[in-house]
């Protein structure tokens, strides 16, 4: 019961007795959401968790962030068509962060001053579990599983670990002491790694099913598929694949004057590309589109644009949405091809088929086809598993149909993306349901995911305009042999481009919320933010007016209904 | 967290909260805002000299208080001439305590303007801060002479016969130029960064200076709480309310827009312009009006960004990681 | 010793004497000569405070105000149309408690425009809630004037102290003035209880509800009651400092057992005293009303005790109803047994002469009963010819 | 000094003048210089809404008793005329005592004037010798001189108190020279009785 005062005077901040959070109908909240570069990434890494520890200047911590989900960072950072970058929502507003050049610095920093992953040491009866294939798969799922604490053991048929990005990758796109630096780390990070070792000569499934509880495969799509034209190829014949093995090996390749090398993939565009550098003639042919903005990702050509246009500044001919019609042969020698105009079109059933259009024909002159239309699994030693498939169906995680405790990921298993940084992710993804499993605590409902936060929902007034800083890149002219293309950022280009990051979906301690409530509910706080933000929202006085959530500018305040 | 201890972390913010929590203002007011941001600048060390308005009502209803420093209340018309006493009197003391006058545009462009200009005249060492939300809002949204033309309010309403205040808003600013005091400016609560630096300034200098910060009022102005500070913005970016510093009555600064906005787009987020939106001739006439008094204000001070300024309308509250803003 | 003083002047250095911080005033006729005065003091020296010479009476009244609460010693002086534009800030500034001094030179509100004197203007603001003290001649203006700041910071409580215009503020006349040092240990150092202070932010001037309202005000009406007290300490342990005696409240002047009593404020007191002297005849009792706010019914009572005949004579009406002070006396004296027929006059408005013949004619008039205030010195002649006053007085 | 004609009696004077002559000041010198004497004296002026150059009037009143009443005198013993135009004006000898005198700046001769008035009348060339004196036309003080000179009401001593309660340097010196020079050549005394009489 108050007493009067003289005048009626007050007492100071005595208000804070009045607790103005009665009026509110709605509340606000802070709530984390998925940036698109997050979802977007398929190796799952959330770069906007780095960005910010690259903007603070902590390389180190930036880089220990981005191994929790990819171990080959140095790697990818060179190799992945990045969809993070083509999802980002800055380019929707001036051009996407560069973020696989963030990530290839923290790569290469980590190799340059020697940094070690942060691993929990092995207690002495930790879990096992084997996995079958050093590939990008294989390597990102025996590391997640010593992240976690497992024994892993790696078993890879060939001398040497890396798979695809060793036998198959140029040295131009990916130097060889990148990949070896990053994969010894990786190996000497207490993996029992086991070369020479393949299934169906040295071991069986069923042997390791015995001795392992859990067993993941990752033995890539090592073998071309078939091709032919009405039933007819050429005599002297070679895969792309093979072809491309032979000269990332030992450096070799045929004498070939003038080629069309069939597929729009990876290897097709590496095959043209070293052909055409070797001075040959070369036409690379493909159902597929140039990919674009308004190209589906289905239509497109699966090899990263930026190699398409790099393979066409060195002289590779594109033929886009064409198939080879007819093989000109003299006797059972290429003299040319019949090319024909076709179309990916997807039907109402949403497949796609491909059509041709009648009197498009044109010839080209070569000596020589190479297809290049993609690999299958090398059954070898997995017969009684694969049937008739050329692919392994499994479920989101991994987890091979009616085969309990064996698990499959990268591009042996039907829709891989068929991209390193997929193989990681199906890795990463595995393990954690490897020691699930191993624990005993896998449990198979699906966790609700929250909505990708778009450009719409972000608050656009808070940031300025600022170029996408662009790497060098080695002039067609001067690229020859292995030869890295890509230049690469410089440090301080790279922390700017940590300061262009929206951070979308995730606070950035930026102070709106707090300096702009006009009822002081707002209170910052590092240590009792239990939200992922930097403030706390006292709801004795918020009133509930959305103006925290309304200039958030990285939409991390939602407003929530209080009756419900 | 137990709410002891969030009692606690509201007694440890890292600034000094001179309006606290439990006022009584409406959703999304601009004018409380306004009003913490001006004395978190100013810190403790300051006398408040309080017009009667939405600020004083809503801060102050007995038993309960939300300012931290000394506070009175008067009357409507005086507050110049009380700041004016308070500021005798600690001369007299020889006590070096700012005095800040607290007044809404009717206590300021109005009732209050000859105490405010006899303040003024006589020099003294006051800072006085209009909060300017372009009406009468503690009596229902009477017109004032600060309430732009053609915006509806209970005495100025839209009509058949009437596109809303038929006359313009006072140049209060030009008015207190005259009086060639040390230092005068508009600011507005979409830029808290540069509204704290221009307190700042108001504080520094000896002498009387006078601050007009536009504080949009969801309640009068017709738009939903969450969206002040977006209104705010929009009234500077569209030329409406330029943002400008005057130092002995002349010009020495003002914040240029990098990306100018129509005046359309600012209007017709309220409820008051609504009938300039109408499919009617008198209706568009009123609104190019609109867009020319905001051509004319980017004319006459030069609001046009030609690079881009570290201190423009869209640079002054870039947001950095950690809250740094440039100032 | 004693000292040939304009009545302004003696006002003027009684105000210096209390060493107040603040003086904020606009000047009026007739109460300009005592702002010309402060401020030549000020500007020789011998007086140090802080001259605000504002725009209008509306902001001297707020600029004391902010000064009082602000913590320094306040004083600022008006008259007439000048109090009237105070007004509101005078209501503001005793609902708020402030302790502050005001001189009113007591003159006639316009229309019809008049610069002279009388006493409409305070009577105007009589429920403002201030402390109200009238002077009789320019040495109780002097003594009131000390008298007053010890009374406001003491009651917190404003007070006005109401000199007739011309009168007394232009009137040259022997004066005692106080030494300085006499005056300082009357008056202690200002000191507000609710001073604005950073170091205890006290917020004044809240809003009050319904629910507090009432309460608000019984603190105030309570307070200027109470304030009866310290107004008579004030004159009792100023007389014990200066030897000079003075009435608190209501002095009366003329035999106890007098059956006939004359009440009025101000100057017209000297000018009946020599009235009585001058037109010997029926034992009269003289009454000078020098507290107003509060009205201090029971010395009222007392001083009128045995009377049959009461003449409330006052330079003020409440037009449409009756005199002010009347009105007041007879609510005064209505439940005291055998209360005397009240005759309620008012003279001097406007400024006109109040001559000793005012005395015969009051003593005549109260012959034939007067249900309504009328002015004694009212010129019948002067009304249009359909006036019933003037047909009355017609032969 | 002379004594009043009883107990408690008083002397009413009234000066008249025009805006800006100094009219009232001579009336509060008046009474000041009686103050000074031990005397009471109160002195006013006719208030008015006036402006320079206007006839306008003050008035003095001097007693060996308190002075408590505050009315206007309506019939004053003497009459101080600072310019002699305002003579002819009606209300400049109105109320003036039969028995009482007039003094008046005026180049011409006393027993002229007095015939015209009707009462005991003495000219003075005040604005003459105010300007020889001064160099301004102030006659205030060579009509007090004069005026306490033939009445002996006060010293004239007093007046020269009075005038250095109110002016400094200059001024003073030749405001006092001329109050000697003025009582030098004017008849000591020979207002007495009508003192006595006015105020008994």
């Amino acid at each position: 019961m108050p007493v009067m005062t003289p005048g009626a005077f007050a007492y100071p901040a005595t208000a804070l007795a009045f607790k103005t959070g009665s009026w509110r109908t709605m509340r606000p909240l802070y709530q984390p959401r998925p940036a698109p570069c997050h979802s977007g990434c398929p190796a799952g890494e959330n770069p906007c968790d780095y960005l910010a520890q690259v903007a603070e200047e902590d390389f180190q911590a930036a880089w220990e962030t981005l191994v929790a989900t990819n171990p080959l960072p140095a790697i990818t950072g060179r190799v992945c068509d990045h969809p993070c970058e083509s999802a980002c929502n800055r380019g929707r507003f001036d051009a996407a962060i560069a973020i696989h050049n963030v990530e290839r610095l923290l790569g290469d920093e980590a190799i340059r001053a020697g940094w070690g992953y942060p691993l929990p040491p092995l207690v002495p009866d930790a879990p096992k579990a084997v996995v079958v294939g050093a590939g990008p798969a294989g390597l990102s799922c025996a590391y997640h599983l010593r992240r976690l604490g497992v024994q892993a053991t790696l078993m890879e048929r060939l001398p040497v670990a890396g798979g695809t990005l060793r036998m198959a990758l140029p040295g131009y796109r990916l130097p060889r002491e990148v990949l070896d630096a990053e994969i010894e780390r990786l190996l000497a990070a207490g993996i029992n790694f086991l070369p020479n070792t393949a299934l169906g000569r040295e071991v069986s499934v069923a042997e390791l099913r015995q001795e392992y509880d859990t067993v993941f495969l990752g033995p890539g799509r090592q073998r071309p598929r078939p091709w032919d034209v009405d039933g007819r190829t050429p005599s002297d014949l070679h895969p792309a694949l093979t072809l491309l093995q032979e000269w990332v090996a030992f450096g070799t390749m045929p004498e070939i004057r003038s080629a069309v090398i069939v597929g729009g993939g990876n290897s097709a565009v590496d095959m043209a590309r070293v052909l055409a550098r070797a001075g040959a003639r070369v036409h690379l042919v493909t159902h597929d589109a140039l990919p674009g903005p308004d190209v589906t990702r289905e239509a497109a050509m699966k090899a990263a644009p930026r190699d398409i246009r790099q393979a066409q500044e060195e002289g590779v001919i594109l033929h886009t949405e064409h198939g080879v019609h007819r093989l000109i042969l003299r006797g059972e020698k290429v003299v040319g091809v019949e090319l024909v105009r076709m179309k990916k079109l997807a039907r109402d059933n949403g497949r796609f088929d491909i059509v041709q259009f009648e009197g498009t024909e044109t010839v080209l002159h070569v000596d020589q086809v190479i297809p290049a239309v993609g690999q299958e699994v090398e059954p070898e030693g997995m017969e009684n598993l694969l049937g008739e498939q050329h692919f392994f169906p499994v479920d989101k995680v991994g987890r091979l149909a009616g085969q309990a405790g064996l698990f499959v990921g990268g591009d042996a298993r039907e829709g891989a993306w068929g991209t390193v940084s997929g193989a990681v992710g199906d890795g990463r993804r595995a393990a954690a349901v490897i020691h699930a499993h191993l624990l005993g605590e896998f449990h198979d409902e699906p966790e609700q995911e929250l909505q990708v936060i778009g450009i719409a929902e972000l608050n656009l007034h808070y940031f300025e305009q600022a170029p996408r800083a662009e790497e060098p890149l080695l002039p067609p002219e001067n690229r020859v042999g292995s030869a890295e293309i890509a230049g690469g950022l410089a440090t301080e280009q790279v922390i700017a481009e940590a300061n262009r990051c929206f951070s979308c979906g995730n606070c950035m301690a930026c102070d709106n919320c707090w300096t702009l409530c006009p009822d002081q509910a707002v209170l910052k706080t590092r240590e009792f933010a239990a939200d992922g933000s930097h403030y706390r929202i006292d709801y004795d006085y918020c009133k509930g007016c959305g103006l925290c959530a309304h200039e958030c500018p990285v939409g991390y305040i939602a407003m929530v209904s209080e009756s419900s | 967290m137990t709410p002891q201890t969030l009692h606690d972390l509201r007694m440890a913010q890292p600034r000094f909260q001179g309006l606290e929590a439990g006022h009584r203002a409406c959703q999304g007011c601009g004018q409380a805002l306004a009003a913490r941001l001006t004395l978190e600048e100013s810190g403790p060390d300051v006398v408040v000299a309080n017009a009667t308005g939405c600020l004083e009502v809503f801060t102050t209803a007995w038993p309960d208080s939300a300012w931290r420093v000394p506070w009175l209340h008067s009357l409507f018309a005086n507050t110049g001439a009380v700041a004016a006493g308070m500021e005798a009197a600690l001369k007299m003391q020889g006590r070096d305590i700012k005095v800040l006058a607290f007044a809404g545009d009717g206590g300021t462009f109005d009732i209050g303007f000859q105490a405010l200009s006899g303040m003024l005249e006589r020099g003294h060492n006051v800072l006085f801060i209009c909060y300017d939300n372009e009406a009468y809002m503690n009596t229902g949204v009477q017109r004032s002479s600060s309430t732009p033309h053609a915006a509806a309010t209970t005495t100025s309403p839209a009509g058949v016969a009437r596109m809303g205040k038929r006359h313009l808003k006072k140049d209060i600013l030009s008015i207190i130029a005259a009086h060639h005091i040390p230092y005068a400016a508009t600011a507005s609560v979409a830029y808290p960064a540069d509204l704290r630096k221009k307190v700042r300034r108001g504080i520094e200098v000896e002498g009387p200076s006078f601050l007009q910060i536009h504080s949009p009022c969801p309640l009068g102005w017709g738009h939903g709480s969450e969206l002040s500070i977006e209104v705010a913005r929009l009234a500077v970016q569209s030329g409406m309310f330029p943002l400008i510093e005057l130092e002995q009555g002349a010009l020495v600064g003002a914040m240029p827009i990098r990306q100018i906005r129509p005046v359309a787009d600012y209007l017709k987020l309220q409820g008051r312009f609504k009938h300039l939106f109408a499919d009617d001739a008198l209706a568009r006439e009123e609104l190019a009006h609109l867009q020319a008094l905001a051509d004319q204000n980017i004319e006459d001070y030069a609001l046009k960004a030609e690079t881009a300024d570290p201190l423009d309308t869209e640079g002054v509250d870039t947001v950095r990681r950690g809250g740094l803003r440039s100032t | 010793m004693r000292q040939a003083l304009e009545g302004s002047q003696a006002i003027a250095r009684a105000v210096a004497l209390c060493r107040p911080q603040v003086v904020a005033a606009y000047p009026i006729t007739p109460q300009t000569h005592i702002v010309e005065h402060i401020a030549k003091l000020v500007a020789d020296d011998k007086f140090h405070c802080e001259l605000v010479s504002v725009e209008s009476e509306f902001s001297a009244a707020s600029v004391v105000l902010g000064a009082a609460c602000a913590g320094s010693r306040a004083y600022t002086a008006s008259a007439s149309q000048g109090i009237l534009l105070m007004s509101e800030v005078l209501f503001n500034i005793s609902g708020l408690r402030v302790p502050l001094v005001l001189t009113c030179a007591n003159r006639a509100v316009s229309a019809p425009l008049s610069i002279w004197n009388d006493q409409q203007d305070s009577m105007a603001v009589r429920d403002a809630g201030w402390i109200q003290i009238y002077c009789a001649d320019n040495q109780e203006a002097v003594d009131a004037t000390i008298q007053a700041f010890r009374i406001a910071e003491r009651c917190e409580l404003p007070v006005m102290v109401c000199v007739d215009g011309f009168t007394l503020t232009h009137t040259l006349e022997p004066l005692e003035l106080p030494d300085q040092e006499l005056v300082d240990g009357f008056l202690p150092p200002y000191h507000f209880s609710r001073a604005l202070d950073p170091l205890a932010p006290l917020s004044i001037g809240t809003l009050v509800a319904p629910e507090y309202f009432t309460e608000a005000r019984h603190l105030h009406h309570a307070a200027l009651l109470a304030a009866e007290k310290e107004i008579v300490a004030a004159a009792r342990d100023w007389a014990a400092a200066c030897g000079r005696e003075q009435a608190p409240l209501v002095r009366v002047d003329g035999p106890a057992d007098a059956k006939i009593g004359i009440l009025t404020l101000g100057s017209v007191f000297g000018t009946l005293l020599d009235a009585r002297d001058q037109f010997p005849g029926l034992p009269v009792k003289l009454m000078h009303l020098r507290c107003f706010r509060p009205f201090p019914v029971e010395a009222l009572r007392a001083a009128c005790a045995g009377l049959h005949d009461l003449i409330v004579l006052e330079r003020a009406i409440a037009p449409g109803a009756d005199g002010i002070v009347g009105a007041e006396m007879r609510s005064a004296l209505a439940d005291t047994d055998s209360p005397p027929r009240i005759h309620n006059f008012a003279a001097g408005l406007g400024g006109r002469d109040v001559p000793l013949a005012i005395y015969p004619r009051l003593l005549e008039a109260i012959k034939k009963p007067h249900p309504r205030m009328s002015a004694i010195d009212l010129r019948p002649e002067l009304l249009p010819a359909d006036s019933p006053v003037r047909q009355e007085a017609a032969p | 000094m002379i004594r009043l004609g009883k107990e408690g009696g008083m002397i009413e004077i009234r000066i008249h003048g025009r805006g800006g002559q100094g009219n009232v000041v001579a009336a509060y010198v008046l009474a000041t210089a009686a103050i000074g004497q031990g005397l009471f004296a109160q002195a006013f002026p006719a208030f008015g809404a006036e402006r320079r150059g206007a006839p306008v009037a003050a008035f003095v009143r001097i007693a060996e008793t308190p002075i408590r009443r505050r009315c206007q005198v309506a019939q004053p013993a003497f009459v101080i005329i600072q310019d002699e135009t305002l003579a002819a004006l009606p209300d400049t000898l109105a109320g003036l005592e039969s028995e009482g005198g007039v003094m008046i700046n005026s180049q011409r001769d006393s027993r002229a004037l007095s015939d015209t008035f009707g009462r005991a009348t003495y000219t003075l060339p005040a604005t003459r010798l105010s300007l020889e004196a001064l160099g301004r036309p102030m006659p205030n003080t060579a009509l007090l001189a004069a005026f306490l000179t033939l009445t002996e009401l006060l010293p004239v001593a007093g007046l020269k108190d009075a005038l250095a309660q109110r002016f400094r340097g200059e001024v003073l010196a030749h405001n006092l020279a001329l109050v000697c020079q003025v009582a030098d050549a004017t008849p000591r005394g020979i207002w007495k009785e009508l003192v006595h009489a006015a105020s008994a």
